[in-house]
């Protein structure tokens, strides 16, 4: 079988705590070994000057999926002199927001992204999203399916019945193939069946009696009960509204009374995710400024906490969410086409495009706050970056951020260039912070951080042996004098690629289309009857679809990768 | 002894039934009974089972009558008809399973094709529109547990989709409609008194062609701006009261069909039906859906879609995909001789489009795969049968509120007889020998 | 200036898209490397010397450089396509997308223009003295932001959907035109002299529309507001103005609802 | 129409015009009346039928297939769809030119026979 030396790089590998230090990886088998474990015959990759990580972990990402493709699909303009042409076993590949699955999987690997999350699954159009994944080449995915506001989850919550929403979140993941519980707006989505919602963890949710607070606890509870990989994932109520801070950091005081049980190594309850849009002062645009310190302050102390970005990369694109109230609120904003779809029983979803122009003063303030989140954090083990692709920017732009990171020069010479610059300065911290991020804190936002957050540390996210070989060679000598710009072009097009031991990138350029994995989990529990008395009655009575014509069938996931947990 | 098949498919309509019971001969080769199917989904199924159906691939002669061939011909023939053309048209694919419309596209990609499905005489102007004003929409379900307020404009449910009204829109007692029918008004828009028309508690008997100023007209009423004594024919109080019934419920939609994407303004009529809509949503909560015709012409729409970014009249000649309805779309590419060959699967353009469009692919390389004898089948240089998708193979498909729903097999089809799959797969197969592992 | 002269030789079987030939294709250029320069016809990549004798070359800059397109061109699409700066003179009717993209310069088609012409435009002067095609001046499918700039006037007559999503410059049309002028329109003028049959200005929200002929049927939400003299196009003349379009929304300035404007000539 | 477009049932379902009875009576033509229906961009034959969605005078309706394709205005307007709606016809009586099934109407009119 393939035996792999990545020879003589600087390895920055936080999974075992390598800081820079030259050093090979051996590959066997698609499995990283010790080097005495290969032999002789092993093909060697030369890496001396360059950066060598493990392959990186996307945790939150729009890639797969109805409203992705909706996306995709109301937006011909997206796409114009964007494509890419065919190539030799490689598809053609389009589109600059909302990129097609095959762009989508070509992309991440040429950054040296190896595993990937669908951020939000209706769990109706489950078989949609995995006919997408399954056209996504090379990166391992897994996708979130929404509970925030499902029909059952209220219904048994109101009554504190944890073991029956548990045994539901069990079914549910088993017949759409998911990896987690994702929570968008909790309680919110479903009042925006009536075209209302609830702005904070108080409001009641209509007819169901029940507030977001009692969700989030609930979902909480039912996840430690399970001791799923993942936490809670929770996209919180009143995104992108000045001054919800406060919600946010209510929300995220919720999580302080439980504590992870689960057999990952996973550490946090609750991951709450583009804290950007959740970071915001003020009471109206006029008045609107970052709050990234108060709730970063808040997240550094709570080891029960993971957070990622969401940041602004200031391009033009497309939001998307399952909060569906938001994007009804963000179109009467800008007066973009806004396409929504509600879904029963379960969630909605809106689509509205958005042009983060560095002209105006707001968005100039929401790409402070979404770097300040990442400089302010403490344990860069609990902050990862992304930018909510495609909702504050599209991910192709994970390299720019790096850069701004990694460099306060970067941040400057950016800031220059606002139309608003000095009152973006007053409103914010940005100019003040001269912190630079290292490769290592780098790799732990983007590799181990995410892999442990998602409970999946074994697998993904680091180099020790017995992990996958998913190894990425940068062409970057951190110690050597460098331009900001030379970090943002290192990161863009990846010298080496390995993932699972098959070279998918050389020099920046897809070789191969490697074999990627469908990632879901498999939670065991005890049968509960009135749990599935309880779910045949609801696709008898209110579901357009039968229960039999539910399930996602096998040979939508061709190549699957299940992780088991035993909840009896 | 007799078995049952249960929670089958209706590969008819954009509807989507999921619901029927077919009663199949022990040995898996007969249809027996049908339950819960509509009677043209009934049809369907048994058309299937015609003594005289076609079974073998048949090439055209010189006098125009029709030779069996076996398949290993008609694969090689199709091949060589996308090895030689520049630029070919691959149409139709709403009647047929999305793993099918996968393949054809790799097929499409190497060729240098146009794909382009049956939304470009069906709902290809809702799609123009929704691509410039988006779509606040819904999925069915959502209808039965919570709508009080539906429009039919220009379509007629109790013709076209027979069940839609009793599974979702007009009838059925859902989680806040527990009343049915009682629970809702019902208002038509159709220049003719239909059978969906007489059944409204309001009919708008509007002017053919003037469905664009009576939109306009409702959300000028909404602002309680002036108007004009008529619109299209509709007396302005009537106007002011519909817009009235409206914003009174507590939750609305607007089901539009042909009527409306085919009649003049087109684009532009969805256009203003959907921003009346999102109107509509600052008063209460409003959504709107297309009546999809064929019964995956929406998941055609949903590959073409995360393939290439467009959801129909997709040009992928020049190694990109481009889009642009007006000149990637069939008829448009017809009537200006922009292509060199036509390939349709799963529709019936001899049938469906303008004789002058027909008189094109009569004269063009054509191969036409589909179950039945059509008028187009009955023009194409080749005609390739197949098992029905649906009846005899399984495969995924998307309602018409782009739910996804998978197909059953209920019967097998008759020995022999190659499925759309298997045959693009083969094709695909001999185009690649033939390109010589280039392009 | 340098004047490049193409003259067509070989008809293409299908269509020929020439996006190439433009003023900043063609400047420091020698008429060798012109006619090198890539075309398509279907899948297949050809070059412009395939199908155009090619004689004089490129000025030093797009600027200086000045192309004549002879012979029939009615399979040759996207000329012009994105040339911000020079000159183009087609002497017959070319196909679709002529001009699409501008953003500079002279672009003058003696005869008629098909389907697209000037989409997207952002600036320069763009004359056809036949008649235009559906979707002149228009945005491309999706894009809200459609023509910007520039100027395209039409000494014949213009199809369905001109100035569709128009946001700024100029349109004129000399002779009638089909239905939906300046739909979903938020700025710039548009000047129709003949006759627009109906759907004009609807869902307009900002803009101008002129009409010197008549309108067969008037959209609901167009109200009159009062009549006014007016130099319109270098002539004076006295018009009714209707707000509209009263069923979309409308900004506001200085307190004041800023709506699209009609214009009728009396 | 699912049961076979080769089939009578197809054309008995779309070879035909739905007019109001006060039109037909105009015409001089009773319910089953052969009738020649002519647009500006083509011709067909088709049978009379009385409007069972009605009264609509000086509407008439041919449901679909190739019989209403014939008449039908391709004109797309640049967006792909053939104006199927709204084309002005004019109708008289054909009494003994028959209806010809949808294969051999489309066959014919691409022969350029019919």
């Amino acid at each position: 079988m393939s035996e792999y030396l990545i020879k003589n790089g600087f390895v920055f590998d936080p999974t075992q705590g390598i800081k820079g230090d030259k050093a090979d990886i051996a590959v066997k088998d698609g499995k990283i070994v010790k080097s005495t474990e290969i032999s002789s015959k092993a093909k060697t990759i030369d890496a001396s000057g360059k950066t060598v990580m493990a392959g990186a972990v996307e945790i939150h990402a729009h890639i797969a999926g109805p409203k992705v493709n909706e996306g995709r699909n109301y937006r011909p303009e997206d796409k114009l002199f964007t494509y890419t042409p065919k190539g030799a076993g490689k598809r053609m590949a389009g589109g600059f927001s909302i990129p097609t699955t095959f762009k989508t999987g070509y992309e991440y690997a040429r950054m040296g992204y190896t595993t990937a999350m669908e951020a939000a699954m209706p769990p109706l159009f489950a078989r949609h999203v995995h006919e997408e994944i399954k056209d996504t080449p090379i990166i391992d995915e897994g996708a979130y399916p929404v509970f925030g506001n499902n029909w059952f989850v209220m219904e048994y919550l109101k009554n504190q019945e944890i073991e029956n929403t548990a045994a539901y979140i069990s079914w549910l993941l088993e017949v759409t193939k998911g990896v987690a519980i994702k929570v968008v707006n909790p309680g919110g989505t479903e009042a925006w069946g009536w075209g209302l919602n609830c702005l904070t963890i108080d409001d009641p949710v209509p007819y169901f009696d029940i507030t977001p607070a009692e969700i989030v606890k609930g979902l909480i509870e039912a996840n430690e009960y399970l001791g799923l990989p993942h936490s809670v994932h929770i996209h919180q109520n009143s995104l992108g509204n000045p001054g919800n801070y406060t919600v946010t950091l209510d929300t995220l005081k919720l999580a302080e009374k439980f504590k992870a049980k689960n057999k990952f190594g996973r550490e946090q309850v609750l991951h709450s995710t583009h804290l950007q849009f959740h970071s915001y002062g003020g009471d109206n645009w006029g008045n609107f400024e970052s709050k990234s310190k108060e709730v970063m302050d808040y997240v550094n102390t709570q080891k029960n906490i993971t957070v990622d970005t969401g940041c602004v990369t200031l391009d033009e694109t497309t939001t998307m969410t399952a909060d569906g109230p938001f994007e009804h609120h963000l179109t009467e904003l800008n007066h973009l086409k806004w396409a929504n779809v509600d879904v029963e029983l379960e969630t909605a979803a809106g689509i509205v495009p958005y042009v983060y122009s560095p002209d105006i003063k707001v968005c100039e303030i929401q790409w402070a706050i979404g770097l300040e989140i990442a400089l302010f954090t403490k344990d860069h083990m609990r902050t990862f970056i992304t930018t909510d692709h495609p909702n504050a920017g599209p991910f192709i732009r994970y390299p720019r951020i790096i850069k701004w990171l990694m460099s306060a020069e970067a941040r400057k010479e950016r800031i220059d260039t606002f139309k608003h610059g000095a009152k973006m300065i007053e409103a914010t911290h940005i100019a003040g912070i001269d912190r630079e991020l290292t490769l290592y804190e780098i790799a732990q936002m983007t590799r181990a951080g995410p892999a442990k957050s998602l409970g999946m540390a074994n697998l993904y996210g680091g180099l020790a042996p017995g992990m996958d070989a998913d190894v990425v060679v940068y062409d970057f000598n951190p110690n050597t004098p460098h331009k900001p710009d030379d970090i943002e072009k290192a990161f863009s097009r990846a010298a080496y690629v390995m993932k699972t031991g098959v070279p998918v990138v050389i020099d920046g350029e897809v070789v191969n289309n490697g074999n990627k994995r469908t990632i879901w989990v498999h939670a065991k529990v005890n049968e509960n009857p009135q749990v599935m008395r309880d779910i045949k009655d609801k696709f008898l009575r209110y579901y357009s679809v039968t229960q039999a014509n539910y399930d996602v069938s096998k040979h939508f996931v061709p190549n699957p990768y299940v992780i088991e947990v035993d909840a009896t | 002894m007799s078995k049952s098949v249960t929670d089958v498919i209706c590969p008819f309509c954009g509807t989507l039934c999921d619901d029927l019971e077919v009663i199949v001969s022990d040995d898996g080769k007969k249809i027996e009974d049908i339950y819960n199917a509509c009677a043209i989904g009934a049809e369907k199924f048994m058309h299937a089972q015609a003594a005289d159906r076609v079974k073998k691939p048949r090439m055209q002669q010189p006098d125009g009558t029709y030779k069996e061939v076996s398949y290993d011909e008609a694969v090689d023939y199709t091949a060589k008809m996308f090895h030689k053309a520049r630029k070919p048209l691959m149409y139709g694919w709403s009647s047929t399973s999305c793993e099918a419309q996968s393949i054809g596209h790799e097929i499409a990609e190497k060729a240098g094709a146009i794909v382009d499905n049956t939304a470009t005489v069906c709902h290809g102007t809702t799609l123009i529109a929704v691509q410039d004003v988006g779509i606040p929409s819904c999925t069915l379900g959502e209808i039965k547990n919570r709508a009080d307020r539906i429009i039919f404009w220009g379509c007629n449910p109790c013709h076209a989709h027979p069940r839609h009204q009793s599974r979702y829109s007009i009838f059925p007692r859902g989680y806040f409609t527990n009343k049915g029918h009682k629970n809702r008004k019902m208002i038509v828009v159709d220049p003719r008194d239909s059978d969906t028309a007489k059944m409204a508690d309001y009919h708008f008997k509007l002017e053919q062609g003037r469905d664009y100023e009576l939109l306009s007209a409702l959300r000028v009423a909404l602002r309680n701006e002036p108007l004009p004594e008529t619109v299209a024919g509709i007396p302005r109080e009537k106007i002011i009261e519909v817009a009235e019934v409206l914003k009174s419920g507590r939750f609305g939609i607007i089901f539009f069909g042909m009527g409306v994407t085919q009649t003049l303004s087109k684009n532009h009529n969805i256009d203003n039906a959907i921003m009346l809509t999102k109107d509509l949503n600052e008063f209460t909560k409003f959504s709107i859906m297309a009546m999809r015709g064929h019964y995956n012409v929406t998941g055609s729409g949903q590959v073409l879609g995360w393939q290439f970014g467009f959801p129909y009249a997709v040009d992928l000649s020049r190694g990109f995909a481009r889009y642009n309805p007006g000149e990637t779309t069939s008829n448009d590419l017809l009537r200006r001789d922009e292509v060199d060959a036509i390939f349709v699967l799963g529709s019936d353009p001899g049938a469906h489009f303008p004789i002058s469009s027909v008189r094109k692919i009569a004269k063009l390389p054509s191969v036409c795969v589909d179950p039945h004898i059509t008028p187009t089948s009955e023009i194409s240089k080749l005609h390739v049968p197949v098992a029905f998708v649906g009846v005899e193979v399984g495969g995924n498909c998307y309602r018409m509120d782009n739910v996804p729903i998978e197909a059953r097999k209920v019967v097998d089809p008759p020995e022999g007889m190659l499925t759309d799959v298997e045959f693009l797969d083969r094709v695909n197969k001999r185009l690649d020998q033939l390109m010589g592992g280039k392009k | 200036m340098e004047t490049v002269t193409l003259t067509i030789k070989n008809q293409p079987t299908l269509y020929l898209e020439a996006d190439t030939i433009t003023p900043d294709n063609f400047s420091g250029k020698k008429a060798s490397e012109i006619a090198a320069l890539h075309a398509y016809e279907g899948r297949d990549q050809v070059t412009l010397g395939k199908y155009f004798e090619v004689s004089g070359e490129g000025g030093a800059t797009a600027e200086d450089t000045r192309i004549v397109v002879k012979g029939n061109v009615s399979r040759v699409k996207y000329i012009g396509m994105k040339m911000t700066a020079g000159e183009i003179l087609i002497e017959d009717n070319p196909d679709m997308y002529t001009g699409a993209w501008m953003h500079g310069g002279k672009l003058t088609v003696k005869g008629n223009v098909d389907a697209f012409a000037g989409i997207g435009m952002k600036g320069g002067e763009f004359v056809i003295e036949g008649n235009a095609g559906n979707y002149l001046g228009a945005a491309y499918r999706g894009d809200w932001r459609g023509m910007q700039g520039g100027v395209i006037r039409v000494k014949g007559k213009a199809g369905s959907d001109i100035g569709y999503f128009m946001n700024g410059g100029t349109i004129i049309v000399h002779g009638n035109t089909d239905v939906h002028v300046g739909t979903h329109m938020e700025g710039g003028k548009i000047i129709i002299k003949g006759n627009a049959p109906s759907k004009v200005g609807g869902q307009m929200v900002g803009g101008e529309i002129y009409v010197y002929g008549g309108i067969d049927v008037m959209m609901p939400g167009f109200k009159y507001a009062q009549d006014e003299e007016l130099e319109v196009d270098g002539e004076k003349g006295n018009f009714s103005l209707f707000h509209g379009d009263t069923g979309e929304r409308h900004p506001k300035r200085k307190g004041q609802i800023v709506y699209g404007k009609l214009y009728l000539r009396n | 129409m699912e049961g076979g477009k080769e089939k009578d049932a197809y054309t008995k379902a779309c070879g035909i015009i739905e007019m109001d009875p006060s039109d037909l009576k105009k015409l001089g033509a009773w319910r089953g009346t052969n009738v020649r229906v002519t647009s500006k961009y083509g011709e067909v034959v088709v049978k009379a039928v009385e409007a069972t969605q009605g009264p609509h005078p000086g509407l008439a309706y041919i449901p679909m297939g190739p019989w209403a394709n014939s008449v039908v205005n391709p004109n797309t307007y640049s967006t792909g769809m053939p104006t199927f709606k709204g084309t002005p016809v004019e109708v008289e009586i054909a009494m003994n030119e028959p209806v010809l099934s949808s294969v051999h109407l489309v066959q014919k009119k691409c022969r350029g026979e019919a």
